[in-house]
């Protein structure tokens, strides 16, 4: 059965999301991605932390873990790694995971589970009115804030790059095509795989908005506007890391494409390395059947009901007599 | 009945192998047919401050510590200065005879406070200011002194085993003290060595060299200290398999044994030991196929109960252990679980707290916390165990309880349980089932709607497993309609609401008694001791001590906290003339717990918080005060260094 | 006394103005001398769905909400739905007439359990299934229906303006709905537009177009609807200066006269209002010299509450403002400051919980969480405030409190405090003292030796900030002694812990009896209300219309949580025939502690968690069925939507 | 009055650190910094996280903050923000700072305060008995491990880079000199200066021993070992970023730098930029009498002990008559 987007609908609940929200874009970015992959809606897993972005889930046909504020990954963490076949995609604000969640971020980088997580970034904490997020630049002054933002902005997929993570992409969410495809691709990458979705808040982000990543600021001489985002497809751009030695140069590299802001912000899949071992291979190096039988999987229990655990060796190591 | 015991104690600085040495010294007591009940004591560092070791053995199965040493070994100085008036009348203290023109207020390691208290005692004592003006002192007290020149003895060994290198014999001191320990109390040699010779087992030659100067010691004492000490250690025959084990490893055990293949944890006293224990034996033995615990090391506590409490929902039994610090840092996981119904099992070692507090030292001050844990209601099961054997069993029961009922669930240990080290006959745990309450597979699920928060009689919706076909559905931490969708309605949250807090009422019913309470001593008599946790041993000790005193007395433990059993309990009280509250806290806190749940207010409280565990002599001493009416409301226990 | 008021609803999509119209409203009635009590609800959501705001409106002084609405202002379809039977007898509705044949269940916004509901609601009323045909059931029970072509009155407007964008003129719905709303009550023109005005004064052109499409609307209500409505709304004149402000408001307010200048905070629904509020006032007018308060957005509340702690330390007064979800990630660093004796104000807004919970709703849930939050024990003091006023000078009285005691103080509020507001005589401050404790400067300590943990009588060790001379010393979460560094010895503990603890009882003593309750009522009659927090408005005024009726019963109002004021209230509640427990949760907390407390069990309980707080009118009969004998021991409330 | 390293020692405090230890070696270094710095004890405030270097202020004679685990910098920030007179030095473990402590340590860089922050990276989290620190390289088994690390480790100075950080160093404890030099020239610099010090743990880490950094294991001809370490001034390196223009560029080849490890492990400045605002700075621009009036020293009270504050400007929007 080959399903489509709207398979992964979900029709009772409303996604109350402002109108014009980038969130209704990533949603069916990701249900676009979901299809195509081929996937069933059982086997998949969205888990999200808090925040307007943290509500996707519930409109997305698949298991659904909406958490804690900053905690999806830790979440996300033990479900992939007590069931290693199910496909699991976290996703959240930028508030969420790289403010309150930030630790998580880094660590997870170390960890290399082989899943995916979307960052909605739209510089502002939506869900609780606009405060600045992680990634607002300095001295900006969004509508909801009673005074320009003091802090200098985390750069995300930088950040991703240094903690690790093995797949580093960034998307747009009006670009619903390209976000499907590099969603697609950060769900098939073997490893810890980061997306950075750029996301307009009409609502409180009133500087990166929808028409300024689209350049309506800057129209050429035909009067259309000159669009701020461009692809990395387009420049040839090579994220591929094909034997270790390139590693190092095509991270560096992809960092350096991270400094693009303002006029030309590049989209597209900046770093990519299958090379790495995945938590998943890494573990199953101490404990071979990991993959067949992990955890989630296990019997525990034997015909009788008993616990079906021989304690002897543990017992033998404590005799005494 | 009085338990008679020798009472063996090693000291010296942490990083000196005085566990090494206690570990080896109570096997070798097992291997004879003896019981043993060790105490550990250490501060929060890696080398160089005191710690020491109290190992109790007797013929008869031990359940505390006591007060007295009958034979203390002391690796330093600062051992003898801590621990000689522990030492009883007869008993002796083996000490490093180039210790004894050490100046006792020179010893580095001794804290000004320390310095002032011991400076007091000099003082009112008259006491010189060295090592040897001390033991002068203790003579008179009739304690036996056996100086022994170590530095000499190991260079002696050396030479026998070729090694010159300094610091490879001086690790040795430890291994040293047991000969000349077991020289004295005449124990088997064999039995000693044979424990050496095991508890270095792994480290190949080194457990040779440790056994020859075990032997040279063993030796030197027999010869050199011919006047009568008279304390024994016999051997005596047994038949039964017995195992000698921490609290730790009996949790782990259970955990392992209730289906737990999750662990995750961040690293901290006294949970740690647990985690690593069991990563070391991660692939198990099953009478089915290949089964592990798959144990993950998170970057912090917010991590470790989230990724448990996400390992929860897709069906493995999964656990997390950590102590106060780490607890404090789970409370909005925790919440988020009982919100969402997940079945996580928290292990909780309290130690001595607030705040960082005395990371390594006991405590049970946190009963009010982990009851109240958590912003909002939400329903929580509590199960606290009083000793390694029920260490052993709850652990595996906390997860049966966790999935019938679908909540999470905590189990409240302390220090003084995952530190001390018991013998038992082996734990029997043939016929423990598992029970996973109610669970609906993809065939179950064919062609129906499920709704993961379905309203039912009891509260319990049945479960299914993320990744479960035929069976999608949501969770989140806001409060949610049946599919799990979050919803703000009045009359949905008040359903919520009830049908999650009512599954307490189910597990009120359903729980057994005695899994509940223990009920010890004299039930009719008309004092009644309350407590919970690790004071249990301490409690029956003195209780039977008591009663052959003529002084009678029960005693009631409280096992499950939450749901609390209020009318068993009240039952129990209700009419005593004393009830007599025994806990590890400023505050009494069960006895506020009992007095807000069954109304009845115990009017007399022996209270210890100094980050040492109560003993047998302690409990004994403040409950004959309470029975003789010589006793305050509030007796504040001090012993231990 | 009843106090008779005038009620007006307004309610639409959250982000359609709902809030802005109730404000304008509030103001003009304010401007008019009357008193106003709003009550606002609304989902976690920015944009689409449900909020609402409820005005109630009188000359007297107004302590609570209560159920009736005389006229609601629906902004959408969705608003008839859920409050049409909220409004009374002769009440009115006004209502966009393009809704009028909206199909009620195809409002995609409404949730399938609402919907189911409803379904209910109209198949035993046998209501058709559009608007209209609600409100044809709602003229039946004699309201009046106005309806409004919302569209076409906007069309107008705009023209008037020039403008031809529709989303600038939509925007106006709100203020459109008002103009009708004054034409309806009859109620001063003037006022209706200097509020237009006011509020829009940042604004520039807006503010007149605003001004303009009110009155555009107050004529055509004038003109349109002759029929007689009989609800009135009349100014009056009075000298007196008011205020109309929201509990976020007041609390903040209070920080600043309370001399905090640091307040640390990570965004969190209902108490990052107030700390917005202070960052768009952060430099302060002054009697002396230069002052600010810097407000700070952490990265987590974890840093939140560790920042405002280290603040502390340098002498500055800190504070740090959250809800539950940061509340439980702050109890390790609560434990610290316990620890340290650091006075640091932690000021908590409850919302519906567990978890997530309801987080733009009301809750109470949390007391016994903040009562034990941390693991071990360490001395803290709580306030929990009953009203706007006692936010404002609660929020200032709890520095000092901190800084007298050396102690965390959490000054614990809730959602339905913070969202409402009301109208007040300018609150007195000018005689507001500043209590800073013993503090020791540079010239107090030369030549001293300084330890920051000194034992006293009191418990209570001189301070001395970071920085100053002659006074270095040190902080350390583990146990410590006197001199801040880290201890293990047993009996600098016990000391250390009687010295921390000791302090509880210099509080207790020293508080004011008026600080730490409140009496209402009849202190003599033989029923007693015992409640805490926000219900403490609509008690009083149930009280007064019970006592009109010849019901007498007391109010006792617990403000000092910890410590608990125990001798008072026992005092209060001793050989009353009823107690009634009165708390937004759903365990009776307050209760539970006054029992565990005092010994007095309360024997009835009026509880309500649906998120939404109690009105007068819930209350009212509430408590009268408990005097009439007729309630039983548990009354959940469930009013509001 | 010039102070001397001895001034900072605490006389009846007992340095509980294994022989040995790295520790020392840093509290060493601290105190002679503080002491050519010209510093006076009261002048300086030590923050500390938990573990066994978190007990470091106890042995330092200035105020001391031995705080939560984790939590230095959150402290320290708080302290920092409130008297921006104090001078602010936190420390802590590398489990400390990049475990549990990450979140904070990626946010302080946005946030840039004028203080130090000195890493003790052990590759251990020393005082739990040597479970495996965030710093310790995958596959690596140290002693105390029931099993090698599965995780990759945090590359600390890359992560201070990316997070904004405006100084990063690193230095090594066994060289006290060079210590010294390094942590003066953090706590002179004007901004968020991260120092990590590389400090073998004789206890649990058994891999990057001080014999292994000083290359017992790899003697040259005349039998001398040949350090791993070496001095990034040696080499010429010029860490200062003059003007902006560079700043991507020398922060790029800092990074590049912390690639080196094994045979040759550079010490000394990787980066440093003063060009950036600090949260001083840009917070006076906002209330100009920041510095001289901060929050610990404003006086609250008027001459007769009451409130100084004048809430005219909010009861002013308030009033409704
Ligand atoms: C522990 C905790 N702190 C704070 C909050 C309040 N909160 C809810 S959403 C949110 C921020 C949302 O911002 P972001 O993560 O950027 O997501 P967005 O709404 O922008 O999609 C916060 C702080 C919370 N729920 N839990
Ligand atoms: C919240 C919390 N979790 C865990 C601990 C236990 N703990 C004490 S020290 C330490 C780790 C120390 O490692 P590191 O930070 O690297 O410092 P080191 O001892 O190596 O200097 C931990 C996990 C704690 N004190 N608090
Ligand atoms: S506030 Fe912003 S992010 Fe949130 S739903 Fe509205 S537009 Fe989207
Ligand atoms: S364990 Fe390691 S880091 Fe800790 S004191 Fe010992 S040597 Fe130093
Ligand atoms: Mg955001
Ligand atoms: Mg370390």
């Amino acid at each position: 059965m080959v399903l489509k987007p709207i398979d992964f609908k979900v029709a009772d609940v409303y996604a109350d999301w402002c109108p014009g929200c980038g969130d209704f874009g990533i949603m069916n970015g990701v249900q676009m991605a979901f299809a195509e992959l081929g996937l069933e809606p059982h086997q998949i897993v969205m888990v999200s932390g808090i925040g307007c972005s943290g509500k996707e889930p519930h409109n997305v046909k698949c298991f659904g873990v909406h958490t804690l504020h900053g905690r999806a990954l830790p979440f996300a963490m033990g479900i992939k790694a007590a069931n290693p076949a199910l496909e699991v995609v976290a996703i959240g604000g930028d508030g969420d995971g790289l403010g309150i969640g930030a630790g998580h971020f880094v660590n997870a980088g170390r960890r290399d589970l082989d899943m995916t997580y979307i960052i909605h970034n739209n510089g502002v904490y939506g869900l609780t009115k606009g405060q600045a997020s992680p990634t607002l630049r300095r001295d900006e002054k969004t509508k909801a804030l009673p005074r320009p933002n003091i802090n200098e902005p985390v750069n995300p997929i930088g950040l991703a790059l240094i903690s690790g993570f093995t797949f580093a992409a960034r998307s747009y969410a009006y670009d619903v095509r390209h976000l499907k495809d590099t969603i697609k691709q950060a769900v098939q990458h073997k490893g810890m795989a980061f997306v950075e979705c750029l996301q307009p808040c009409p609502t409180y982000n009133d500087i990166t908005t929808k028409d300024w990543y689209a350049g309506e600021d800057r129209k050429d001489a035909q009067g259309k506007p000159q669009s701020r985002l461009y692809k990395l497809d387009e420049i040839g751009w090579d994220p591929v890391v094909k034997d270790w030695n390139e590693d190092f140069k095509k991270k560096m590299a992809a960092l350096e494409k991270t400094q693009e802001w303002g006029d030309r912000i590049p989209i597209g899949v900046f770093y990519k390395n299958e090379l790495e071992p995945t938590f998943q291979e890494r573990y199953s190096k101490r404990v071979p059947f990991y993959l067949t039988n992990p955890p989630a999987k296990q019997k525990l229990v034997d015909d009788n009901g008993n616990s079906n655990v021989d304690l002897k060796q543990f017992l033998d190591e404590l005799k005494t007599s | 009945m009085v338990i008679k015991s020798i009472n063996w104690m090693a000291g010296g600085p942490q990083g000196s192998g005085v566990d090494t040495a206690s570990n080896v010294f109570g096997r070798a007591c097992g291997y004879g047919g003896l019981y043993v009940f060790g105490r550990r004591e250490y501060h929060s560092n890696i080398k160089g401050l005191h710690s020491y070791f109290h190992q109790r053995i007797s013929t008869q199965p031990l359940l505390a510590n006591v007060n007295d040493v009958n034979l203390l070994a002391a690796f330093d100085a600062e051992t003898v200065v801590r621990h000689m008036n522990e030492v009883v009348a007869e008993g002796g203290i083996i000490v490093d005879s180039a210790q004894l023109n050490t100046k006792v207020l020179d010893i580095p390691t001794l804290p000004p406070e320390f310095k002032t208290e011991i400076g007091k005692f000099m003082k009112e004592n008259a006491l010189g200011e060295t090592v040897n003006d001390w033991l002068e002192y203790s003579k008179k007290r009739d304690v036996h002194v056996f100086p022994v020149p170590y530095m000499a003895l190991l260079i002696q060994i050396g030479k026998k085993l070729g090694v010159e290198q300094i610091s490879k014999i001086t690790r040795m001191i430890n291994v040293l003290t047991i000969g000349i320990s077991f020289s004295l109390l005449k124990y088997d040699r064999a039995l000693g060595e044979k424990a050496v010779l095991d508890t270095f087992s792994e480290k190949g030659k080194i457990a040779d060299m440790n056994a020859l100067a075990f032997n040279h010691a063993y030796d030197y004492a027999t010869e050199t200290f011919k006047d009568n000490f008279k304390h024994r250690l016999e051997k005596i025959s047994i038949t039964e398999e017995r195992i000698f084990l921490t609290g730790n490893q009996a949790v782990a055990m259970g955990k392992v044994l209730g289906g737990c293949r999750v662990q995750t944890y961040y690293p901290i006293t006294p949970a740690a030991d647990e985690s690593e224990y069991l990563e070391a034996h991660e692939i198990l033995k099953t009478s089915g196929g290949d089964e592990a615990i798959l144990v993950i090391q998170t970057e912090d506590e917010i991590a470790a109960i989230n990724s448990a409490s996400g390992a929860a929902l897709t069906g493995a039994r999964a656990a997390t252990s950590t102590s106060g610090p780490g607890f404090s840092l789970m409370v909005e996981g925790l919440s988020w679980a009982g919100n969402s119904e997940v079945p996580v099992v928290i292990t909780y070692y309290q130690r001595g707290a607030p705040a960082t507090g005395l990371p390594t030292r006991h405590g049970q001050a946190d009963l009010r916390f982990v009851m109240h844990a958590g912003h909002g209601e939400f329903p929580r099961i509590i199960l606290a165990s009083g000793d390694i054997k029920e260490c052993f069993y709850d652990a595996a029961k906390v997860f049966n309880l966790a999935e019938k009922y679908q909540v999470p669930v905590i189990h409240l240990l302390d220090k003084a349980m995952a530190n001390c080290s018991q013998t038992f006959p082996v734990f029997d745990y043939a016929n423990f089932k598992i029970d996973r309450g109610s669970i609906l597979t993809e065939k179950d699920l064919e062609g129906k709607e499920y709704r993961r928060f379905q309203f039912t009689e009891t509260g319990i919706s049945p479960r299914v497993m993320l990744g479960t076909k035929n069976g999608v559905h949501w969770y989140t931490g806001d409060e949610h309609n049946e599919e799990g969708h979050i919803s703000e309605e009045p009359s949905n949250r008040k359903m919520m609401m009830e049908k999650r807090m009512k599954k307490l009422e189910l597990v009120e019913k359903e729980v057994p008694i005695e899994d509940k309470l223990g009920f010890y001593g004299d039930q009719k008599a008309e004092s009644v001791v309350l407590s919970w946790g690790s004071p249990k041993g301490a409690i029956i000790e003195a209780i039977n001590l008591l009663q052959e005193e003529g002084l009678r007395l029960g005693f009631v433990q409280i096992r499950m906290i939450i749901p609390f059993p209020t009318g068993e309990i009240k039952r129990v009280l209700e009419g005593k003339k004393r009830v007599i509250d025994i806990e590890h806290n400023y505050n009494g806190q069960l006895g506020q717990v009992v007095k807000e749940q069954t109304g009845v207010t115990p009017n007399f409280h022996i209270l210890k918080y100094t980050g040492r565990p109560m003993t047998t002599t302690e409990v004994y001493d403040a409950l004959k005060l309470v029975l003789t009416d010589q006793a305050a409301e509030r007796q504040v226990l001090m012993f231990g260094s």
